[in-house]
């Protein structure tokens, strides 16, 4: 595997009318094990380089933005809930965020508490799936196991409380669902204290050991600059030492109460993107505590009209997904129904860089950067 | 009676190197020429065997058909081996080399012959040469020729470095060293 | 975006991060290290579920598959109106009673033919059992329902009524929570503190059950005992309205003259002895048992009951009573004497009077889908049908809105920093 | 006839062809036991349980009945396959595997054949199932199976010389190619004496091995988040578990057994004690392939995957100088060491 040239080097080489070996266009999907989905990968290789990779996406498109112009908000929150498929939760967030905004309804505290312990327990999901696929692309199978007992745990927790193991539907304008069942916050304590406590094992396994820093390490760096002009967000962007975390930024529910790092990688290399990922556990395991800790007691609905129903007007609502920034764009003409929902989705833009990285790599380093890419195939198609 | 086992045997092992070895200058289809090649290797490592050459015999399977065979099935792999049948590969030379063959042929039996005229195989284990015989050949009375082919190899193995190493190679490495290097800049 | 401290934090995490990556050369530590993990796995106690042998308890909230409770239903059609795919079919056809009374006009009902949901297209989002005015769709956590062609996954209302069996009834609330402007978390404590015999027989009744089911009336008596020195402090914040809508819905319950009173009065407490019957255990009839004793105990139980709950709530409370525009009772009497001059029957007239009082109590403006049930939930058997808003029931909790008025301000200055 | 019979030589073939039956039922036999301890190791590794039905008891016939899958299955060849080398490809792979099981020696005297040049026989023919893999990949019309088998044909070629090399050590050390002759000269405390050599030559040994057979993290060949299954992509059936599944195990048993016997001593006692060295020699010599393929399941679900150039830099930097100069210091330690260092 000596014979490593760039597509620069091919070009030149067959000017000079020198050896040219064929360049190999190589179908990486729709259906393939690393991509998690239907995603395509139309991946030019030399050998075993890659010369161009263009992300081929819209398999899974279903036409959210249309099909919610179709259902009251009630179906949306369930509607969205299936967009990134790993954080039900957290998608259900920002239109309900929407909505409180344009029908100026006010969530109760504990509401809000709750609703900030249920968000960060999906995001230990999340990413504990990442924790989970990522090791399993570069060959270790077993974190993936590791992985899913904790994430288990936590999901028979939330089921406990919203009946559903990955779509919750448990998000409503002006609170939640309702109350949380008996027991359920000794559950989630547990549950969360148990992934902390189990972490270090796992880092032992992956983040520390030589094989996975050599696969790793300064791999798909991706620049500040390219975070930037591409609009990449969430763990990705941290871990090219983009601090933006809108939680931080803009904290919206009670996120400024907390005592919480963000997790800021370096190089920006698929380590720095794992590591800041893993770190988010520990992070969203300290917000959980805390929220647990100063759970206020009270209704968790507010003063809710029985038909919701957007008064006239526009509003874009962010919050911070697990893959990155969600946003809604929520135009309502008074209808029960959004007259507009525009939904900007973090996996989507993070993917658009993807060429940028991809091309120079090796076929191999080709699966690190792509798991390291935490999409969702659902959040970018939806 | 061994004999006899030996002569069916090696007559069973010679069709099977003629035919393969006609194989390879027919086969249309470079790989499935290296593969008969392959075949006629092993043949002749089984023939060698039946001569109790075992050291030879597995000598020749590792370095010819697990090492060089496998490199040229690489190398053909790599390059030009489209699946299927692939062309004619005979070409205006055809006379000339089945002369120079059977010339080769001619001589090479002329000179078996020759000198081997007469000596009888070892039919048994205890007449075979052992790897300890193999050695002390190798180590005493041939010790000149074995370094020479030694640094012969050594000095073929130096050119093909040498021919094959071009300067300015850029490793994916090196690419994304490059990239870190200029993010880092901008950084700053 | 940069401020500060955050850039702070950048630079100790980058720091740190270097650290980590100093870590680099470490020829094999590493390696060893994950060996360790895994061979410490490889004695560890096995927690896997083997599946077919062994059922994982899930929670009684899972939404497994949707249960009918086809007396229950009235085949208004909600539940297929608002399913977001369109799952849910309904056939009916209208039957004509004969009247009740000589005289009486005939009645008509829909009766309902076929309720199928077809789960290849169900995606399981519950709004049609929230959106269920009549408390006739349950979630079960059932969901072993797999079949071999994919028409089959549409399943009828037999089995869909079968499945009414395996439904648990909610499960007790957290400490803390609180239905909007609704004292109901107190209302367990009444049997506790009445009849404290009774439970303490279920409790242990229920110690030798599924633990899950068994746990139940015990937490609710412990949280009825924690939650109410908190609602003491809170005591300016629990409305008193709830407890003249709580004796008057208690008037109206024991006289099933319309349609739907009919339904829900014979219909909730059914459900929760059917849904607890599989549990089979003394717990299982605990909640019957309540329901029963509330009703027995004559005309206001609840009020009494109520009244020992909340304690020193009561006094404070007629202060902060959203002072409804008409007196209630009057309103009453009002429609129900224009009802019977219009020619309604006894039976109508009484339910539209009630309608109106209750509209009265909340100020309601709109016309409410025909009676709101609080759902499965054992603590507040009886009481509470018209007043009690359904947790997570959008339409429901539109209603309590006045009443919870008093609750918010309270709640939001203490909520942040206990 | 008394004179067939009598013939030393002929029985001597009889005795061979039985021996040969004898492994030729006890590879697969070992293969599918050896599936077994897979699934069962990998899955308590991993906090699992592993197969639990099939046969009963812990799932005992799990890989019995999956390889009864398999053989029913369909067998499908791609249509742009080429097609003989496509079908013969398996045994390519799975016959010089079975060849290996000859000259392994259970017990002293438990050994199908003992060759004059056994280690060296055991290299020659554990290099050939490369040509099956590059077959297998090339005939598939499949790009991810070619570059499978591309990248298994060079892995091999780099790690069939650490392999090599870490061998000659051994058999400088005992003064012997044949197998049995390795195990006789090796004594306690096996591995750990001549200090270092013995050791690193093991790690080599095994580091190699693990490359030269596709495990993880020397999997590349294989890789199933990259090139799906590599150079068995297109295959199914029974050719599938021939060339790969079967192969892998069977794979991994005789170079457990290899290791065992170059390294710990074969089928003697652990350590020279006078009730230990009752048990019979095939016992222990199971008891160290337990240890062997235990440690080859160990590795295999713990790491993640090196990649294809980095695999090549740590042959070609790393293992084959070090087993080079381990030669060195094997050869100093030959002519240098006193006697009474020795034993």
């Amino acid at each position: 595997m000596t014979q490593i040239r760039t597509p620069e080097d091919v070009a030149r080489e067959v000017a000079e009318g020198g050896l040219a070996t064929q360049q190999m266009i190589l179908n990486v999907g729709p259906q393939h094990p690393a991509t998690h989905g239907v995603f395509r990968l139309l991946a030019t290789i030399d050998g075993e380089i890659l010369a161009e990779a263009e992300p081929v996406i819209g398999y899974m498109h279903r036409g959210y933005e249309k099909l919610v112009e179709a259902r009251d908000y009630r179906q949306i929150t369930n509607l969205v809930s299936r967009m990134d498929w790993l954080s039900g939760f957290n998608n259900e967030l920002p239109l309900a965020m929407a909505l409180e905004t344009l029908m100026e309804i006010e969530v109760p505290p504990r509401a809000q508490w709750l609703r900030v312990v249920m968000l960060e327990m999906n995001r230990i999901l999340n990413h504990l799936m990442f924790f989970a696929s990522f090791g399993a692309e570069l060959g270790a199978i077993t974190p993936t196991f590791y992985a899913f007992r904790e994430r288990e745990d936590i999901q028979l927790a939330m089921e406990s409380a919203t009946g559903g193991r990955m779509h919750f539907g448990f998000m409503r304008p002006g609170g939640l669902k309702e109350d949380v069942p008996r027991g359920f916050i000794a559950q989630a304590l547990k549950s969360v204290r148990q992934v902390i406590a189990r972490l270090d094992q796992y880092e032992d396994l992956l983040v520390g050991n030589e094989i996975f820093k050599q696969r790793t390490v300064d791999v798909g760096v991706l620049s500040r600059e390219q975070v930037m002009s591409y609009g990449v967000s969430g763990p990705i962007a941290r871990g090219s030492g983009v601090s933006d975390d809108v939680r931080k930024d803009e904290p919206y529910l009670v996120y400024d109460r907390f005592d919480f790092n963000v997790p800021i990688g370096h190089s920006g290399d698929c380590f720095d993107r794992f590591w800041v990922l893993v770190h988010e556990v520990v992070e969203s395991a300290r917000i959980v505590e805390q929220a647990i800790e100063g759970l206020p007691a009270g209704p968790v609905l507010g003063k809710v009209p029985r038909v919701i129903q957007a008064p006239e007007g526009e509003v874009y609502v962010r919050a911070e997904n697990p893959l990155g920034e969600l946003g809604y764009y929520l135009a309502s003409d008074g209808d029960r129904r959004p007259y507009r929902l525009k939904i900007r989705t973090p996996s989507f833009n993070n993917v658009s860089v993807l060429p940028e990285v991809l091309r120079g790599t090796f076929v191999a380093d080709m699966i690190a950067i792509l798991g390291s890419f935490f999409f969702v195939l659902g959040d970018i198609d939806r | 009676m061994e004999a006899a086992w030996q002569e069916g045997l090696f007559f069973v092992f010679a069709t099977v190197i003629t035919v393969s070895a006609i194989g390879v200058v027919t086969a249309r289809n470079v790989i499935h020429a290296a593969l008969f090649l392959v075949a006629t290797l092993i043949g002749a490592a089984c023939i060698y065997i039946l001569m109790f050459a075992e050291f030879v015999a597995w000598a020749q399977v590792l370095v010819y058909v697990g090492a060089i065979v496998v490199l040229m099935l690489f190398g053909l792999m790599l390059t030009r081996a489209p699946i299927g049948k692939y062309g004619e590969y005979d070409n205006d030379q055809k006379g000339l080399a089945a002369i120079v063959a059977a010339a080769v042929f001619g001589v090479t039996a002329w000179v078996l012959i020759d000198s081997f005229e007469g000596v009888e195989l070892p039919t048994d284990r205890v007449a075979a040469t052992t790897s300890k015989d193999v050695g002390e050949a190798i180590f005493s009375s041939y010790v000149l020729p074995f370094e020479l082919v030694s640094v012969l190899l050594l000095a073929a193995l130096v050119g093909a470095v040498v021919i094959a190493r071009r300067d300015e190679r850029v490793t994916s490495r090196t690419i994304d060293a490059a990239r870190r290097e200029k993010a880092r800049e901008e950084d700053v | 975006m940069a401020l500060d401290e955050r850039e702070v934090q950048r630079e100790m995490d980058a720091a740190a991060h270097k650290l980590r990556k100093e870590k680099k050369r470490t020829y094999g530590i590493g390696l060893l290290k994950g060996l360790a993990v895994t061979l410490r796995h490889l004695f560890k106690h096995n927690t896997v579920i083997e599946y077919p042998d062994v059922k994982q308890d899930l929670p009684s909230r899972t939404r497994g598959v949707i249960a009918l409770k086809e007396e229950n239903c009235t085949v208004c059609m909600l539940c297929a109106r608002e399913c977001p795919d369109w799952c849910i079919y309904i056939d009916s056809h209208k039957e004509t009673l004969p009247p009740k009374r000589a005289g009486g006009r005939p009645r008509k009902r829909n009766v309902l033919d076929r309720f199928a949901i077809d789960y290849a297209l169900c995606m399981y989002c519950g709004i049609c059992v929230e959106v269920c005015p009549y408390d006739a769709l349950f979630w079960s956590r059932e969901f072993e329902y797999a079949e071999y062609d994919i028409r089959e996954l549409t399943h009828e209302k037999e089995k869909l009524s079968d499945w009414m069996a395996t439904v648990l009834p909610p499960p007790a609330l957290e400490e803390g929570a609180l239905l909007p402007g609704q004292p109901e978390p107190p209302a367990p404590a009444a049997p506790s503190g009445d009849g404290a015999a009774a439970v303490p027989a279920g409790d242990t009744g229920a110690a030798e059950m599924k633990p899950a089911s068994a746990a139940r009336p015990a937490t609710q008596t412990a949280s009825a005992a924690e939650v109410r020195p908190e609602q003491a402090a809170d005591a300016p914040k629990a409305p008193s309205a709830v407890q003249e809508p709580a004796g008057s819905e208690h008037e109206q319950a024991p006289a099933p003259a319309a349609t739907s009173a009919t339904q829900v009065e014979e219909g909730q407490p059914p459900t929760k002895a059917e849904t607890e019957a599989p549990a089979g255990s003394a717990a299982a009839t605990e909640p019957e048992a309540q329901t029963r004793a509330v009703r027995e105990s004559g005309d206001s139980p609840s009020a009494t009951a109520r009244g020992e709950a909340t304690g020193e709530i009561e006094t404070p409370a007629p202060a902060a009573v959203p002072t409804p525009t008409e007196d209630p009772d009057e309103v009453y009497e009002t429609v129900l004497k224009d009802q019977l001059e219009a020619g309604s029957s006894p039976q109508v007239a009484e339910a539209r009077a009630k309608v109106a009082r209750v509209k009265a109590e909340r100020g309601v403006r709109r016309a409410p889908t025909p009676i709101e049930t609080e759902k499965k939930v054992p603590s507040a058997p009886v009481t509470g049908h018209f007043t009690e808003p359904v947790p997570g029931g959008a339409p429901a909790a539109e209603e309590p809105k006045p009443e919870q008025g008093p609750v918010e301000p309270t709640d939001e200055e203490k909520g942040p920093d206990g | 006839m008394p004179e067939f019979i009598q013939n030393f030589e002929l029985t001597a073939w009889w005795i061979l062809a039985i021996k040969l039956i004898v492994v030729l039922t006890v590879v697969p036999v070992g293969a599918l036991a050896g599936g077994y301890a897979l699934h069962k190791v990998m899955a308590h590794l991993q906090h699992r349980l592993g197969p639990m039905y099939a046969g009963g008891f812990h799932g005992w016939a799990q890989t019995l009945a999956d390889g009864i899958k398999f053989v029913l299955k369909e067998d499908i060849i791609p249509e742009k396959a080429d097609k003989p080398v496509f079908k013969y490809a398996p045994a390519i792979i799975f016959i010089p595997i079975l060849l290996l099981y000859l000259v392994i020696p259970v017990d002293r005297r438990l050994i199908v054949q003992d060759l004059d040049v056994g280690l060296f026989y055991l290299l020659a023919v554990s290099s050939i199932p490369a040509i099956g893999i590059l077959m297998a990949g090339w005939s598939s019309a499949n790009k991810y199976a070619l570059i499978g088998a591309l990248r298994s044909a060079a892995q091999l070629i780099a790690y069939e010389l650490p392999i090599v090399l870490s061998a000659a050590t051994v058999a400088m050390l005992a003064g012997t190619l044949s197998v049995v002759g390795i195990v006789e000269a090796q004594d306690w405390p096996f591995l750990f004496w001549p200090p270092g050599i013995g050791l690193i030559a093991f790690i080599i040994f095994f580091a190699g091995s693990v490359a030269e057979m596709n495990l993880p993290p020397f999997d590349m060949p294989v890789a199933e988040s990259e090139i799906i299954t590599g150079a068995f992509t297109e295959y199914s059936g029974m050719r599938f578990i021939f060339g790969y599944f079967f192969a892998e195990t069977a794979h991994m048993i005789a170079f457990s057994g290899l290791a065992v016997t170059f390294f710990l001593g074969g089928y003697r006692p652990i350590v020279p004690w006078e009730p230990l060295t009752v048990i019979p020699g095939i016992v222990w010599f199971m008891l160290k392939l337990f240890v062997m393929v235990f440690l080859y399941l160990w590795v295999r679900p713990t790491f993640p995957r090196l990649r294809e150039d980095q695999l090549q830099k740590f042959a070609w930097k790393g293992l084959i100088p070090g087993s080079l100069g381990l030669i060195l210091v094997a050869g100093a330690w030959i002519l240098y060491a006193p006697e009474w260092l020795w034993h």
